[in-house]
């Protein structure tokens, strides 16, 4: 398989770096490599590449440079959130947690971590679509809420939460807002005064930028404690040297993403429909996950009846198409997704989901290959199939029916 | 991540299908990871297997364990049949993924079962 | 300013990269980009990268692959290693930290975290050549330790601890062993087994790899939390998509640090032996920092009479050399090194301190123009100075004197 | 990270050394970092500064703030000079990096304590 004929439909996984951003990182590999703690002269200049990259980033989102810490990536800035939040919160008596149950693990698992020891915990309920209702956080929030966790859009589903309702409710209760934007970020517009939230997550290689770097904002006021301690860098929040190629990669990324958006985005939708339909056309017994409207432009996830999601993970492998799927046996962790899970869906559903995620680069060509693949995919695998499903979970939505 | 004889057996699955008026039949199931398994068995002389075929609803690792099992089993005593362990499944293989050597159970599993099934007709 | 003709001693801070290691990690951007955690073609292939990478460092420094965590940093896996141990230690009943005073503050600033959180604390004692004998170790040790941190080589003086008759000790004892090797790790021999330790950790940056990756050892069995949380990459000990490019450029540093360790250590060792004997003939009243012998080929640290160490540096900068000083001005920080302040060196010589480290691409000319340049800075600056220390501080130290 | 000024008054730094037989000598330190300064002025008419010369051991914002200061004092009735704040000096070379502030305030205060001297002695 040349990598001219695979077709990557994988992008909430990762994204490859866009050319521009390797050749904007290059010069900090070898020229401009001082480390900008010092006062030098090639200390300085990598200091000031430092903040103008700090400053790109704090304009993409309608931040002050002063309110961005570079971190390690998606996860770090999760983790430094929410426990960062909670360690400055208990300082002050707090010791309840807010999230939702179809955040990434990078926020569930620190929640657990601090629910351990000795915070109390609330896992908010989602809808059929995985929707966070505002009201349903309205209903929990106490005098000593460390900390309120939200992402903004969905990995997995892609479906994008009424966060600017949600932060009047969180506003109005004076209780610090965080949400995952890892996967907004680049995809649609994000500015973290009109979303309302206290702290933001993004992470470089979910928009064309290198892996291992992200950023998380702290909306200035917000009193946060460091994770990673050692050194007076980011303004004694996040000690280490720092990336400063990675970091300059994740401006340029940032930077391409910005401009491009509009046009991608609206290319990206388009052709995103056309899979939908498609796959709705050449397969029975599918069903359509996540929100209609309030969703990802690039994010399609059907649940398939009678086989298994990493089985055709496989088939669709052997032709050059990378996807992903929620089933228990394609994480690795024997858990179908819980984002599947929290949304209602029966778990002999998630067992057969598929998503496809586009990127930029992602044709109309590549779709339709897709679509001319799969059915013959999904007929080999049900002809194996022992035992068939109910079919009252598998059918064409009504809003999708009416497009149709 | 899968051997190539994994994924041989993945893509093009010996044995196939449900045999008519088997002698046994097994049907299992994973009730964590959602896998099911139904294996049909004809029994020669009371004594060793002549046919058989399984379905399976699963990942790549219980399509290809399925698939070997059906082959390891195929013209076996019962009892040598009946010893067949998922490690030995696995073996046939090539081997598996650590987190897949869970898979390898119901292709154990369901062969016994269809085994069982026929002894307690008998 | 040229690049030609800047002269960097200050490899202690940073490195710049390899081109060589550049080279290796151009690909993992653009091509080879999957996420390892993904079961199709691409990640497969990044997944196969991953564990090369993770082969050869485990290969240098005589471990397992399975005993290796990739990081961001050296910050990143010192605060791993003391949290992480200390919180599995928890666990079992213990509450006991044990350090010294002249760790990076990436070791001591968890420690004090910790120590704010209910573990007992223990600061070593150093002699003054920054050595932490066995003994003093012994003497500390006891059933509720849970972490011993010593580290390997001292980032600003240079010292490298008699750390396999440290673990000697500690094994005895039972106690889980940590060392800070990222001045260590390429520039001179590090085994996991000769020194004995059970955590090791290394930084990319400080041996020509790229800035954002470190490596943390855990021994197998040595039970250790994670401190990165959200994902079962490197085997559920440090959650993140894995910064592939990165981790290449790391492992390519580190295969280039031990092919070519033993002959540039030895040139360098010499040139920095040039620069030391220069400096006592070109300049009164210096004092030499740091064990004689039992040092970092590459480190050069003294304290000159009479002149405040920024003030140095910013002389030596106008003429495009690169140094270092642990001077409270130099640090932004108000406190003078706390190295030199545990090794008992007054704060009045400390002051005046300044950092050379010697690189792989410095050369004689190099020594030589600091060496006819920096006479006329001290003068200039001493004959600014309105007191005159008392000279006791200030002489050539026997050892040296015995070599001239 | 310096300004321009700052690196030039650092680098030519005004008015080095100590007045003989000064009207009066000001001599002041920092704690914390070490730093120390030594300000010898004389005096005209009992009223302004007429000749002003200084010493420091010190960062580059220490250096070039008692240069600076030695400038901004000179010719200044002694009250006008006493009034002298750590953040004119600061304006006065451009400014000074944030961790850099605490630096002035010892040629503020060197200043200070060469009038006081001189004015003990009247
Ligand atoms: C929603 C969300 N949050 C967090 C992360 C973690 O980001 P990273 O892999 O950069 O640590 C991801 C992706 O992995 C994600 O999709
Ligand atoms: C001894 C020592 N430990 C830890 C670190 C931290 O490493 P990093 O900057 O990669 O986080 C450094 C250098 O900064 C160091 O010299």
């Amino acid at each position: 398989m040349s990598d001219q004929d695979s077709i990557y439909l994988d992008h909430a996984a990762t994204t490859p770096c866009d050319p521009r951003v390797v050749d904007a990182m290059n010069p900090y590999f070898t020229e401009v490599f001082g480390n900008p703690s010092t006062m030098y002269e090639g200390g300085r200049k990598a200091k000031q590449a430092l903040e103008g990259a700090r400053e790109t980033i704090a304009n993409a989102i309608g931040a002050k440079p002063e309110e961005i810490i570079f971190t390690s990536g998606g996860t770090e800035s999760d983790n430094h959130a929410i426990i960062g939040l909670a360690e400055a919160g208990k300082m002050k008596g707090k010791k309840h947690i807010v999230t939702t149950p179809i955040e990434h693990h990078a926020v569930l698992e620190p929640a657990e971590y601090l629910k351990a020891r000795g915070f109390e915990l609330t896992i908010l309920p989602v809808d059929e679509h995985g929707i966070v209702h505002p009201e349903e956080v309205k209903k929990v929030l106490r005098d000593d809420t460390a900390v309120v966790s939200i992402m903004h859009s969905n990995n997995e589903v892609g479906t994008i939460q009424p966060l600017s309702e949600i932060s009047k409710v969180t506003k109005e209760a004076g209780v610090p807002l965080h949400t995952d934007a890892v996967q907004s970020f680049g995809s649609v517009p994000v500015n973290v005064d009109d979303l309302g939230c206290d702290l933001l997550s993004i992470s470089s290689h979910k928009f064309y930028g290198p892996k291992g770097v992200g950023a998380l904002y702290v909306r200035k006021g917000t009193r946060i404690r460091p994770l990673i301690r050692g050194g007076a860098q980011e303004r004694n929040r996040r000690a280490s040297t720092e990336n400063i190629s990675g970091i300059i990669g994740l401006a340029k990324a940032a930077e391409i993403a910005l401009a491009e958006m509009e046009v991608t985005s609206a290319r990206i939708t388009k052709l995103r429909d056309r899979l939908v339909n498609g796959l709705f056309n050449v397969l029975t017994d599918i069903r359509h996950n996540g929100h209609p409207t309030e969703r990802l432009p690039n994010n399609v996830n059907i649940c398939v009846r009678g086989v298994e999601g990493e089985a055709m993970l496989l088939f669709l492998d052997m032709k050059g198409i990378s996807a992903s799927s929620g089933s228990a046996c394609s994480s690795g962790s024997l858990e179908p997704s819980h984002v599947l899970r929290a949304m209602g869906i029966p778990q002999e559903v998630a067992h057969g989901s598929l998503r496809f995620t586009l990127g930029k680069k992602t044709t109309e060509e590549q779709i339709d290959k897709v679509l001319a693949e799969i059915p013959a995919i999904v007929d080999r695998l049900r002809q194996m199939t022992p035992y068939q499903q109910p079919p009252e979970h598998y059918k064409m939505p009504e809003w999708l029916a009416a497009k149709a | 991540m899968y051997s190539d004889k994994v994924l041989d057996h993945f893509a093009n699955p010996r044995n196939v299908g449900v045999i008519e008026d088997a002698d046994g039949m097994g049907e299992v199931g994973n009730p964590t990871c959602g896998d099911l398994m139904k294996i049909t068995i004809n029994v020669a002389d009371d004594k060793t297997i002549s046919d058989i075929k399984f379905q399976t609803l699963g990942c790549g690792a219980a399509i290809a364990t399925s698939s070997v099992v059906t082959e390891m089993a195929m013209g076996l005593e019962l009892d040598d049949a009946l010893a067949i362990t998922k490690q030995q499944i696995a073996d046939e293989l090539g081997g598996l993924p650590p987190e897949k050597l869970h898979c390898s159970v119901l292709a154990a599993d369901g062969l016994a079962d269809a085994i069982k099934d026929y002894r307690s007709k008998g």
